[in-house]
């Protein structure tokens, strides 16, 4: 059982002040850290509205491993493909989705990403390229890969980025996916967010293997393996895999070495491991982690981080108010988006021809 | 007599059955550390060892083509599938294997599996909301069962375990916490392929399983106290083999059948047996079977449009008075 | 017009709609150099070239995901699925990935695939002879499609590809090599969701789709000579959305109704159908609905238990003879 | 794409007069040979049968493959239990099980050994520990490694030999079962039959690697491959793995490099290889290659070897007869054996308590 943090990569401490790697400005890192307190604050508030019973369901908190998300989605074009497990609100916050709606889908209101009808486990935002937020576990990878296989064909020069668990590698669709991707060619950059734990199974009750990224060799996908605990290895890693996707040299496998601090979900009562560890990674926490990096380097300055603090917290405060205050789905409404062509045979004559009507295509 | 929760009637069939019969193995995702993500199989794993409390994989198909294989190698596996809407991803080992083996192969063994699963809602959403007991239903070699009542979920999971033939066990999420008497013994077995009159009436038969039986019961007291209409109501229990006789034998008292389901109302369970009822009763029905089920919706997470799309006792109530 | 067989109709639908539209892609498993296990897509990959007739892996719920994802990235996939029975690997995929997305992600995007599979017997043993359109009929977001002749074969896959939602298209494989008149120009659509009278007739209604329509209309021309009764036969069509109107309007005229399918009698669609249709003709029904459906068994290799059991117009005509 | 035989491995040919490796001895060899001219000549009248349509549905041939059924069971011990897939007619002969119910089984007979239910595909015989025959490509992979934790959980010193093709590795079935085998260390030998085709696809269009054992080290499972065409190759391997199995080290893989002379199943025009292709396996055949070196090295002779043809030729001539002349199933038995213990409700009490009732356990 993988009890204690891997050491992480060297850091890149001894760089000069106000030079970020991998190419970064310091407007980006800036960005960065932004985002991924974003998206912390945007989740203890979530966690505060489900325990007024606000929010419902399953909620799944991201907390601890901001700098993936944040990471892999900056290191990508604003227009390659997201698509990500259930844990999705790093996802939607670090490509950019509006707060308030996404505070509202939780709400299960009509203002919500998606208009109440999918919650916490179902954001998405077509318009930012990022297609959701899958609750079965491993169903978006073959669908990852799929979605390449469109860019590829209309020689698009986009990458898809798809996220999920160290869990979800068990499942025979986690498989299909990359054999897929693999046979094909496929611009997809798989990423593991290797957090120790599917649910209440550990690394070494889920996998005989205990580095998921071992498992893209059966399909001679090139993997690296980064500290999911650090934004920088994460951009890093997977700036260099959505390059060489792009670059026509075929999918990718990125793994993340990362922790989340919190339950699987709300209901979890965390009797599966023990605190102590928890604790050991918590001292990993990315937020501190790269702010310190940032105030060392002289990107920015505590005054400035406390500052970031409080504009996004009063963010999330007007996110939630917003919510709150939002109108439920109007119960007529309820019918709505189960087919994007409704077909209404009630108003059909009741003899069509056998030939059938010539109408145009519906595309 | 004991009074446990359903939840705890579950488990006890469990613990009592591996104390008796060694040959019994639970397998699951998050069963042990966890203890099953509606803490069903809490402790057990502390009791009877990873050996035969057994941590999986997320990986449905293998779960169950696994526990099909061990139950061939002579162990009575309880394969746990987190929910059923994740018993999507192992309908071709439930199908095309567990339901196949006896018949296809002239009989030389069956497949002695019980595959435990919960239905249930509560702003899940569209993925994570779904019932599909029809489906099963209606596959040969399979045998279905939906207790309400903890003495049932217990007695109907020491047939099943004992019983020679794959057979479906669906929870419902919104029953775990509820209470009820259950016998201590550890023989008590309900039968399978029994439905049971749970209350007596003379106007009109519901007929329900898993929640909505107690949907029912709660609709029976409301037409009696407010309409003064006297409710027979049938607890189905078991969906493969159904208990005809007893529904057939109710209507015949009533001449009225109100069918309440939760699974979608296009191609859910109930049209099978209002077809097979109204087969056998039409001449005793004096008015069509009335059905109660789920809009053809997928549930919304939203909890305001998901209350409104949830049958309960109050859809039972219109749909006996639009009768009368 | 021109006379196809049903297996040509289907493979001239495709290859129109691939000339017209470049963004359609077949993928699905021996449909290249096999040629498709029942020779639908022979030729195919030869004019359109692997990139638009993918072969795949053995893999149903990839094939199904990756269809998925492609037609979210702006394509028009046909995925085949080499039988029904096959198809139950890609459940959770058809139900909880395509027939949800445009819904729970609030109508932002849709799925326009089409997912073709075959139903059909012929001593291929329990595992191979299933069917299960009443399961896909069942979920919301899916349509449904089985054409029973050449002309719908093709006028239907043309709607399906052109659909912007996910459609289940079953074809049989005992159709194939049927025949029949197909009209010639590319935008002959037959619409999604629109039955049709494809015999008119006084005495009763007979209603079926895929080869069951064919065995209705054999069977109603048996009663016409044999017993003087006439029948109307409705080709369904679209089991999903179902064209009711259609059903109970022929109901209207003659007051009796046998619904003929093949799939199992209990859970099968039969009973949904019939659920429905008594509701709104209950005072038009001069008799019980009468359904033909499967026998409640796995259907068995050998030949003589295969043939005792699959449903034809024998059993229409003892089922219209025993309600008159 | 594979379309030349692999090398073989070097032969046996130096050893002396009488001895076989692997400790065989010379009768095991005899009966070796014989099986797989009993797999041949049954195969060949089936297809003569199929053609005159007693025989129906899907018949998939194994002629051209022998060596793997018969050297991989030769191997293990009666009692280890043995699952494959629909191309069955070798493990059911290798294992053997009765010819004349076999081929009635073909026939759709009541004599057949699965009284004419499963037909081809589904070949079964508990009494032998041959538990089929599974026609879902896949299937049966987890299936065994469910009945190898049967026999760990039991301490019985068997092991499973579970056989399939390259195709079936392309499904997620197969990666499920692997990791569950490995997980726990179970006492199986997954056997793959690399026969450089699923159906109509070249392993390229199924793999991005040919060699299917690469896929066994996402499990950290030990594999070999052998020379499917070669029965004493495989024998070898499976001997090895099973050895590995029964003494508790876990599952292993065995992939044995073969060709099906025939099409995929009796329906198929065999568009997708070239003939030429067919005929340089063909070469290879591993009867007459296994005749030849029991020959040489003076374990049988030519004559015997034709004798043996002959009596294989009277006992399958003999088991059409069988098969031919044997009943039907009677109509009324087509509902037995949907259930082991059918349960009535018919003749049930309308009420019965709802505390059920007491009746012992049916185990
Ligand atoms: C197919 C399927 N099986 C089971 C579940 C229930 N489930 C939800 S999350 C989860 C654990 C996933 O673990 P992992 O992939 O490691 O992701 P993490 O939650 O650790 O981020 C499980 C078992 C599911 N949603 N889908
Ligand atoms: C799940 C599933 N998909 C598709 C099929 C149809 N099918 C039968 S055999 C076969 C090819 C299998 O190839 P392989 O595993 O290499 O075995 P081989 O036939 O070469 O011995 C296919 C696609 C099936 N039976 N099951
Ligand atoms: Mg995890
Ligand atoms: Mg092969």
């Amino acid at each position: 059982m993988a009890t204690t943090p891997r050491k992480s990569r060297p850091r890149a401490a001894t760089r000069s002040a106000g030079a970020l790697p991998h190419g970064l400005t310091a407007q980006q890192g800036r960005d960065m850290y932004r985002k991924m307190v974003q998206i912390r604050h945007f989740e203890d508030h979530a966690a505060e509205a489900y325990a007024q019973a606000k929010v419902g369901g399953f909620l799944h908190l991201y907390i601890g491993e901001e700098a993936v998300a944040v990471g892999a989605i900056a290191a990508a074009r604003e227009d390659d493909h997201i698509l990500g497990h259930y844990r999705d609100h790093g996802y939607a916050l670090a490509r950019g989705c509006d707060v308030k709606a996404c505070m509202a889908e939780l709400f299960g209101r009509e203002t919500g990403i998606c208009h109440g009808r999918g919650g916490s486990m179902h954001l998405a935002d077509a318009s930012r390229h990022f297609w959701g937020g899958h609750a079965i576990v491993g169903s978006h990878i073959p669908i990852g890969a799929g979605m390449a296989y469109a860019m590829q064909y209309r020689e698009e020069p986009l990458v898809v980025l798809d996220f999920f668990g160290d869990g979800a590698t068990g499942n025979g669709i986690f498989h299909e996916g990359l054999n897929m991707a693999a046979l094909w060619n496929l611009p997809v950059v798989f990423i593991c967010e290797n957090n120790l734990y599917g649910m209440g199974a550990t690394l070494a009750e889920e996998s005989p293997v205990s580095d998921m990224m071992i498992k893209a060799e059966g399909y001679t996908m090139p993997a690296v393996q980064c500290d999911g605990m650090d934004v920088l290895s994460v951009y890093g890693a997977v700036q260099q895999a959505a390059e060489h996707c792009r670059s026509g040299k075929g999918p990718f496998f990125v793994e993340a070495m990362t922790y989340r601090f919190r339950g699987h979900s709300m209901a979890d009562p965390e009797l599966y491991r023990d605190k102590e560890e928890v604790r050991r990674w918590r001292e990993l926490d990315p937020i501190p982690r790269f702010g310190d990096f940032l105030v060392q380097h002289r990107i920015t300055s505590p005054q400035e981080l406390a500052e970031v603090n409080e504009e996004v917290e009063a963010e999330m405060l007007e996110a939630v108010r917003f919510a709150d205050s939002s109108p439920w789905p109007e119960p007529d409404t309820v019918d709505r988006w189960i087919y994007a062509k409704p077909i209404d045979p009630e108003a059909s004559e009741e003899t069509p021809s056998m030939a059938g009507d010539p109408a145009g295509a519906a595309t | 007599m004991a009074e446990l929760t359903y939840r705890e009637a579950v488990r006890s069939a469990m613990r009592e059955e591996m104390r008796r019969d060694s040959r019994v193995i639970l397998m699951g995702e998050s069963i042990t550390g966890y203890g099953g993500s509606y803490a069903v199989t809490k402790g057990l794993v502390e009791e009877f060892g990873p050996k035969r409390v057994m941590e999986t994989p997320i990986a449905e198909a293998g779960i169950v083509g696994f526990a099909i294989g061990a139950a061939m190698g002579g162990l009575r596996p309880v394969a746990e599938l987190m929910t059923v809407n994740f018993a999507l991803l192992a309908l071709d080992q439930i199908v095309n294997s567990a339901a196949k083996f006896h018949y296809m192969f002239g009989g030389q063994w069956s497949v002695p599996l019980v595959v435990r699963t919960v239905s249930g809602f509560g702003q899940l959403g569209p993925t994570h909301s779904q019932t599909f007991e029809g489906w099963f239903a209606s596959v040969p070699g399979l045998k279905v069962v939906m207790p309400a009542t903890p003495a049932d979920a217990k007695g109907l999971l020491l047939s099943a375990i004992r019983d020679p033939d794959p057979v479906i066990f669906i929870e419902h999420s919104l029953l775990y916490s509820t209470k009820g008497e259950v016998p201590e013994e550890v023989d008590r077995e309900v039968p399978i392929g029994r439905a049971a009159v749970v209350r007596e009436g003379t106007d009109v038969t519901l007929a329900g399983y898993s929640r909505m039986l107690l949907q029912a019961l709660h609709a029976a007291e409301v037409l009696e106290r407010e309409d003064g209409v006297s409710c027979e109501v049938v607890d189905l229990r078991t969906l493969r083999p159904l208990d005809y006789p007893t529904v057939v034998g109710s209507v015949g008292r009533t001449h009225r059948l109100v069918l309440c389901g939760e699974d979608w109302r296009t191609g859910g369970f109930g049209g099978s047996l209002l077809s097979e009822i109204q087969d056998r009763s039409f001449d005793d029905l004096d008015a069509p079977i009335a059905r109660v089920a789920m809009r053809d919706v997928p549930l919304p997470y939203s909890r305001r449009l998901e209350q409104q799309l949830i049958p309960g006792s109050q859809q039972i109530v219109d749909a006996v008075r639009r009768m009368s």
